[in-house]
């Protein structure tokens, strides 16, 4: 499949300065509480260039606002993330998705009231900084137009771009969502359960749309779905209960009985070993 | 226990489902599969009764429930699970427990024992729940109104492949011995063939193809070359 | 210090029967508001419109101040459950925003026909003898009409608590209001659930027009008039919150009291001085304590 | 026969609503008395609504008057705010315009075209301090509503109440929505004057004032003492809280004269029995007389504005208010300003006129300067 | 909450673009005005006036999602501004409105990052109550503006120092105009701009647009202060041609009007707010004549019909009745 990224051979976390920076995305020592509940603990974490990596863990782990952390959604009460080495725990949103940094939600969240060309459309033009010009009409920007329908093109959209969010089906707005990722020409990419509402056998135009991204794009996955997880990801980490379990190989994690019992549960652990032993 | 007729409706004036006929018998679980968009929410929400029908008609255990309102469907022994979850955001979990509790197998303690996550977020607003949470939640609450008929609409997505698994393991259990009918939705083939007696491929808002789910397991179908997704 | 203790004591007391008026006048909107969700801008047209029965049918019929109230106040309940299945029913679905300005129309409505028929003047509602005497407290004359004004609110607080904390009705309600569609598809009886609240609400705006009559004088142009007020309650409430709306209520009143009796030629404002300093430090807080979703 | 229009802006919708009922009361009585007929010319009065504090819309509704209408002179105006918009108008026009009420003493500097048949604020505020004075009170508490009215009012009643020897222990301008008065009321009671002067725009503000005054012992430890807040129509909306407060004003429902005589019994019949005039509408009844003057004074000539207008500069006559005479050289009135007093008579309110101040004077700008 | 504006989001991208033709089908009807009802330009004036002012508040409304009950304190202060420098002597006008606007927009600028931060109900309310404050203020600070009593004595030199005023409003209404036309032109192209654009991503969907990185808060808070220049140009214009202002211009009933005249007309087509001003202000007049106290009467079923009926005002009747022609043609297209 894709090509595997190696670890950074040896790294210094504190001399950042002295040290050009390797990782693209670092987490360290990240903490968030809500009330008296726990969700992240103490969660560090780093994706090299390139990396291909997978989240998996019990539902309500704290998979979905480590995310949250990450992308600058919500502020974490301890601990520090950095992009190549630079460190971003105080930026805001905005400014961390112009450093690259992108996500994608779990629930859909798009501009329901546009088309599906115009949320792209939104999403190429700031990324190509062109969303101060306030005079010249927008369809006249033929190259951020042209990127916009070629990106929905890659997911496969083409024949709806004209239609609103409103009237797509759940598993359309699901694309635009990837699309409008996509189009911020991410070096990190944060994906929530990208798969979800997409049938299984269409996931391929997913990783299809994935496998197309320039391979240094550092990509965080979190997906129900262990067959996508498997052939996507070069490492996957596995998130209990707000404190990082293990992390490893898919085969290694999903050999792991710790990791059946909390999250793969029997058959399904039974069925990977098949389909692994197919493959 | 279900028979449609010739159901055409849709979205305000926009029709998606056209001229389908559907039958399901007390016990049975039917899955329904199809490309995105091909209508299949469409279809449930015809059934529950928020979609808008212009023709054909709906019988639900002998009653003609085309004309009635989803609240009526309801009381009659509808349960719903939707696609988006539609859980109230500004309710907690115990007060969703509470305001759809209604007699029957389906209690509060049998339905947290099935996924006792909830029972450890029962004071919290459902808008700050997990995703796959949030999903419990949606089953919880059509579980315990009790329903004769329940239409799940791809009631995994979210899911932790254990809690799938438990879930399916019950539910199979009670449709199993009779007391539950289910039209089920899933995009994991596997999950659905698991789950469902039969099956039916929706394409352009018509049933295009029918078959056994056992065809599907033992390998005899090869149900992606049915619903025509490009491999 | 004599003088402090009586000032204080007149701030408490005045300020605090002011609260339970403005209380009982906009729980009907918080509940609209905060828990339906819909911006009722005719709000404060049930309350004119139960105020100007009340002074009608003391006048025509003859009947007492006391009954008189109950009267209104039930007809406008009733009034308030028409409205909702013929008016409101249609706003639910629709964007804030247009909720705002049919109520605003109806509102609009209101207050021509009021000027049309009564004319654009003031009318006053006459206290009964029993209302308009003083009694001493803490050392100072007072009005029984204000001792009135307070049982009054206590006895809406207590039926507020039995309805609200010790049946499903308001978890129904809200999931009524979340989501219609799935909460009749949940099995709630949403159109009940919605109707009663309503009318409950409407219902104490009539009380609240008429109780309050003296503090807040009847006019045709009372539903706009003493709109920010309302809203301010409702603000601060933060949307919804049924039990704290009596708490901000007072704290408006006393403080509204206060600023009137300190400076007099800005104390006017003083409240809304403290509604915006409030948004400032805590923009998300105070207004919407759950997140939108 | 030639037609002389006259253009009438006024506020027949909004807060003022009442002010333009009573012009047209006033006009429609006066016309029912004195025929439509002047100076051999017919006389026809144009209405126009403003329908709220609009200066705007006043401006255009008066631009639409003279150029769409063609009206040869203005009259009405409840605000100030409404006849300093039109002055510009006038001035260019060089139309004659009578204000009925607006008081402000800046409108008749505003234009040499304006005339008046109201007052200048001080006229009736510093009456009230006047008599105040003459029954020994020695301790005054002014509260009017922020507003220019008001900023006038409280202005007049202070300079004229301290040159007579009595003292100002307090003075408040409240905001002009604030209808409960309960506080402002708590601290003149603890400043114990004996007298309180006031100034509100009636409706609610006054009845609520009114009624916190009484419920705090005000009205009668105390000489109340207002302006125009209880006129006697107003008086059904108050409840006896309002007994024994004193108005000083330029006219009286229960003036004896002749003039007011007839007045009175025409606007009941022509309105019905119920009906009460008050100061806006005997405003307009002499306002709508010194029209008819100007009109007169064209007689057998071709029609000229600012001829008419000199003619009655300086004209005195009866109106139902009692002598009237217009000063020259400010176009302000002499005139007479009456004291009345809140009273049960027969079971009802009544303004029952206890006192009057003869031939009062506008103040000179110097005056009200400083 | 959230406040979801109703406006019909035209597809700007797909859809042509705003051609000079439109800005001449516009200017037809209204120069017609001029030379059909001469007796009537004060009040075109007027409607012009308010036109624009809906048209500024169609900015933050329509194309921004910015819900305000309190845009009068734009239009006041653009007004006194004007009214303020003639006063002072400053009396070219054209000069004297751009420099008022500017003080509007400043003025946004500094609220902005305030009210802006909020959304929905909350952020009504705090408009509401800072346009309460602001007329307040302004009664109180009678030494500038003249209080109540208003503020008289604006004398204006020519327009280009040629075109004299004069009382029959010819002048003032190609002024007017020719102010309005520019504005409408220029808000034209920023609707359909990809800053417009990202206006609208703004207004669906506040917390995705930060996540495609976009500076949010800027660009509202500029899009605010070109709504309010807008309402200060309109401000000063009435300001100018009325040769007056008064306190009304700050207060809340002028905020809840401009916004009644916008939703009649259809939020967030711009054309709406040309069309909702003078339908506002015949319905006024016209019930007005019938029956003093019929307009609210008359006002209020208006606004009841049209936001359940005719969703988008009749701009929004017309665009669907469009829309249907143009649905059709579309599914011709499709496969
Ligand atoms: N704002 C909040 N207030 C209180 N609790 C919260 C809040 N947001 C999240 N939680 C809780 O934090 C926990 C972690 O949530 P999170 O969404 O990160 O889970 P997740 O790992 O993504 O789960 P899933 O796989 O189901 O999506 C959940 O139990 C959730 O209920
Ligand atoms: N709530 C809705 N309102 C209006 N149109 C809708 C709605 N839901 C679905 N549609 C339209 O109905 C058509 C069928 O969609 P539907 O959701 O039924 O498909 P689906 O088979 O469930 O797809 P998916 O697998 O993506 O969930 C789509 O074109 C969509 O635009
Ligand atoms: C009391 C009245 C004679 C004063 C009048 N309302 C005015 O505006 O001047
Ligand atoms: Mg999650
Ligand atoms: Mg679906």
């Amino acid at each position: 499949m894709t090509h595997v990224p190696r670890r950074p051979a040896s790294q210094d976390q504190e001399g950042g300065a002295i040290q050009p920076a390797t990782y693209a995305l670092e987490a360290v020592g990240l903490r968030k509480a809500f009330g008296g509940l726990n969700v992240t603990q103490d969660v560090s974490l780093n994706l090299a260039p390139g990396a291909r990596h997978a989240l998996i863990g019990p539902n309500g782990a704290g998979k979905s606002t480590l995310i949250a952390l990450l992308s600058g959604v919500l502020r974490p009460d301890a601990g520090t993330v950095r992009m190549y080495g630079q460190d971003v725990t105080h930026k805001n949103l905005a400014q961390r998705v112009k450093c690259g940094l992108v996500r994608t939600f779990q629930v859909s969240s798009l501009f329901s009231g546009l088309t599906a060309l115009e949320n792209v459309y939104l999403a190429v033009s700031e990324c190509a900084m062109r969303s101060w010009r306030p005079w010249s009409p927008a369809k006249a920007d033929k190259a951020v137009l042209e990127r916009s329908e070629a990106i929905l093109c890659t997911v496969g959209l083409q024949d709806v771009q004209r239609r609103t969010i409103g009237e797509l089906a759940y598993g359309q707005q699901r694309l635009v969502e990837i699309a409008i990722a996509l189009a911020l020409k991410p070096k990190v990419l944060l994906l929530d359960e990208p798969g979800a509402g997409i049938p299984s056998a269409q996931s391929n135009l997913l990783l299809r749309a994935l496998d197309r991204l320039p391979p240094e794009i550092a990509i965080l996955l979190i997906e129900h779905d262990m067959q996508l997880v498997r052939r996507f990801a070069s490492e996957v980490t596995v998130l209990v209960e707000g404190s990082i379990l293990l992390s490893g190989s898919p085969d290694e994690v999903m050999k792991s009985s710790e990791v059946r019992t909390v999250y793969l549960g029997s058959k399904r652990t039974e069925r990977f070993e098949e389909e692994r032993a197919h493959a | 226990m279900l028979e449609i007729k010739d159901l055409t409706g849709g979205w305000g004036r926009t029709t998606v489902v056209e001229h389908l006929s559907l039958r399901l018998d007390q016990g049975e679980c039917v899955a329904v599969v199809g490309r995105n968009g091909v209508g299949k929410t469409t279809l449930l929400e015809l059934i529950s009764g928020r979609a808008q029908q212009s023709s054909g008609t709906i019988a639900f255990a002998g009653t003609d429930i085309s004309r009635m309102s989803a609240y009526s469907r309801a009381r009659l022994g509808l349960g719903l699970v939707p696609q988006n979850r539609e859980v109230f955001p500004s309710l907690t979990v115990r007060e969703h427990l509470n305001v759809s509790a209604r007699p029957g197998r389906w209690t509060q303690s049998s339905v947290l024992e099935l996924l006792p996550r909830l029972g450890q977020r029962m004071d919290n607003l459902a808008c700050h729940l997990s995703g796959g949470e949030q999903q419990m939640l949606a089953i919880a609450r059509a579980l315990l109104g009790n329903p004769r008929l329940i239409l799940m609409d791809e009631p995994s997505e979210g899911l932790a492949p254990r809690v799938v698994e438990q879930l399916s393991d019950v539910l199979k259990a009670i449709i199993a011995d009779g007391s539950l009918t289910m039209l089920l939705i899933e995009q994991r083939i596997d999950i659905a063939m698991e789950l469902s007696t039969r099956y039916v491929i929706m394409d352009r808002g018509n049933i295009v193809h029918e078959g056994h789910s056992t065809d599907v397991l033992d390998g005899s179908v090869k149900l992606a070359d049915l619903i025509g997704f490009e491999h | 210090m004599e003088q402090l203790l009586g000032s204080l004591a007149f701030i408490v007391l005045y300020g605090g029967t002011y609260g339970v008026v403005l209380f009982v006048l906009s729980i009907g909107l918080v509940m609209t508001m905060g828990l339906m969700r819909v911006p009722n801008i005719a709000h404060g047209a049930f309350a004119a419109i139960g105020g100007y029965m009340i002074v009608n049918v003391m006048a025509k019929w003859g009947l007492d101040y006391f009954s008189a109230i109950v009267f209104s106040t039930i007809c406008i309940a009733l009034l308030g459950a028409v409205a909702e299945r013929t008016i409101y029913i249609h706003l639910y679905r629709l964007p804030e925003l247009d909720q705002i300005l049919v109520t605003l129309g109806m509102c609009f409505v209101v207050i021509g026909t009021l000027a049309l028929v009564f004319g654009p003047n003031i009318v006053s509602i006459p206290l009964p003898k029993s209302l308009s005497q003083q009694i001493g407290l803490f050392g100072r004359a007072f009005p029984v009409y204000r001792l009135f004004i307070l049982a009054v609110g206590i006895v809406i607080i207590a039926a507020f608590w039995l309805v609200f904390d010790r049946s499903n009705f308001g978890a129904q309600l809200r999931a009524s209001v979340d989501n219609r569609s799935m909460a009749q598809a949940t099995g709630i009886p949403v159109d009940r659930v919605v109707m009663l609240a309503f009318s409950i609400g409407t219902g104490l705006a009539a009380l609240g027009g008429g109780i309050g009559a003296a503090l807040f004088p009847l006019e045709p142009l009372y539903p706009l008039k003493y709109l920010p007020l309302i809203f301010i309650i409702v603000a601060l409430t933060g949307f919804g919150n049924i039990k704290s709306s009596i708490a901000v209520a007072i704290v408006v009143g006393i403080t509204d009291t206060a600023g009137r009796y300190f400076l007099p030629e800005m104390g006017g404002f003083v409240i809304y001085v403290l509604v915006i300093v409030v948004v400032a430090l805590r923009p998300a807080g105070l207004f919407a304590p759950r997140r939108e979703s | 026969q030639e037609t002389i229009k006259v253009g009438v802006l006024s506020q027949d919708t909004g807060p003022f609503a009442q002010n333009g009922r009573s012009f047209r009361q006033g006009i429609a009585t006066y016309v029912a008395l004195h025929g439509k007929q002047a100076g051999g010319r017919n006389i026809e009065f144009v209405f126009r609504d403003i329908g709220g504090p609009s200066p705007a819309v006043a401006k255009r509704l008066g631009e639409e008057l003279l150029v769409r209408e063609k009206v040869n002179m203005l009259a009405g105006f409840s605000l100030t705010s409404d006849a300093l918009a039109v002055s510009s108008l006038i001035e260019k026009t060089k139309t004659p315009a009578v204000l009925f009420i607006a008081s402000s003493p800046l409108v008749p500097k505003s234009s040499k075209y304006f005339l008046k048949t109201g007052q200048h604020t001080a006229q009736s505020a510093s009456s009230a301090a006047v008599f105040a004075r003459k029954h020994d009170k020695e301790r005054a508490y002014i509260v009017v509503s922020d507003y220019a009215p008001g900023h006038d009012a409280q202005k007049a009643f202070g300079k004229t109440f301290q040159a007579q020897g009595g003292k100002i222990i307090g003075e408040a301008r409240v905001p002009l929505s604030t209808v409960d008065f309960a506080a402002i009321v708590e601290r003149i009671a603890q400043a114990e004057p004996d007298v309180v002067n006031v100034f509100v725009p009636p409706g609610a503000p006054a009845i609520g004032l009114m009624r916190a005054l009484a419920e705090r012992g005000l009205m009668k430890s105390a000489m109340v003492i207002g302006m125009g807040e209880a006129e006697d129509h107003m008086l059904p909306e108050y409840d006896d809280s309002v007994l024994g407060f004193y108005q000083s004003l330029y006219y009286a429902e229960a003036l004896d004269n002749p003039e007011n005589q007839a007045f009175v019994a025409k606007l009941k019949e022509l309105f019905g029995p119920d009906t009460q005039p008050d100061f806006a509408s005997a405003s307009a009844y002499d306002g709508a007389h010194l029209l008819y003057q100007m009109v007169e004074s064209q007689k057998g000539k071709s029609w000229d504005g600012p001829a008419a207008m000199e003619a009655v500069k300086g004209t005195s006559w009866n109106g139902v208010r009692g002598p009237m005479k217009i000063d020259p050289s400010t176009r302000e009135l002499v005139q007479n300003i009456y004291l009345r007093k809140v009273e049960k008579v027969d079971g009802k309110l009544k303004n029952v006129v206890v006192d009057k101040i003869e031939a009062v004077q506008a103040p000179t700008d110097e005056w009200m300067a400083n | 909450m959230k406040i979801i504006v109703s406006s019909l989001g035209s597809d700007v991208v797909g859809s042509r673009s705003f051609r000079w033709t439109d800005l001449a089908l516009l200017a037809i009807p209204l120069l017609s005005v001029y030379v059909a009802f001469p007796s009537y330009l004060s009040l075109a004036s007027y409607v012009a006036v308010m036109a624009l002012f809906a048209l500024s508040l169609d900015v933050a409304l329509g194309i921004a999602g910015i819900v305000t009950l309190g845009h009068a304190v734009f239009f006041g202060v653009g007004a006194y501004a004007a009214g303020l420098l003639a006063i002072a002597g400053w009396q070219e006008p054209i000069s004297g409105v751009l420099l008022a606007a500017t003080c509007s927009a400043l003025l946004a600028a500094i609220t902005g990052p305030f009210v802006l931060r909020l959304t929905g109900l909350p952020q009504v309310i705090v408009t509401l109550i800072i346009a309460v404050l602001f007329f307040e203020a302004g009664n109180k600070m009678g030494w500038l503006t003249g209080g109540d009593d208003g503020l008289q004595g604006i004398v204006l030199s020519p327009i280009f120092g040629v075109f004299e005023w004069s009382i029959y409003s010819t002048t003032e209404y190609l002024y007017v105009l020719a102010w309005l036309m520019i504005v409408f032109f220029a808000v034209q192209r920023m609707a359909a701009s990809p800053f417009g654009i990202a206006l609208r991503g703004i207004r669906e969907n506040r917390l995705r647009m930060q996540l495609i990185g976009s500076p949010v808060m800027r660009h509202l808070v500029v899009s605010y202060m070109i709504s309010a220049f807008i309402a200060g140009i309109a401000g000063a214009l009435l300001a100018q041609t009325t040769e007056f202002v008064g306190l009304e211009v700050l207060s809340v009933e002028t905020s809840i009007d401009v916004v009644v005249m916008l939703v009649l007309g259809g939020v967030g087509h711009l054309f709406g707010a040309l069309l909702g001003a003078p339908l506002y202000l015949l319905v006024k007049d016209l019930s007005k004549q019938w029956n003093p106290h019929a307009w609210m009467i008359a006002i209020g079923f208006l606004l009841v019909l049209v936001t359940l009926f005719a969703r988008g005002g009749i701009l929004g009747v017309l665009y669907a009745m469009a829309g249907k022609f143009d649905n059709r043609n579309k599914d011709k297209e499709a496969p």
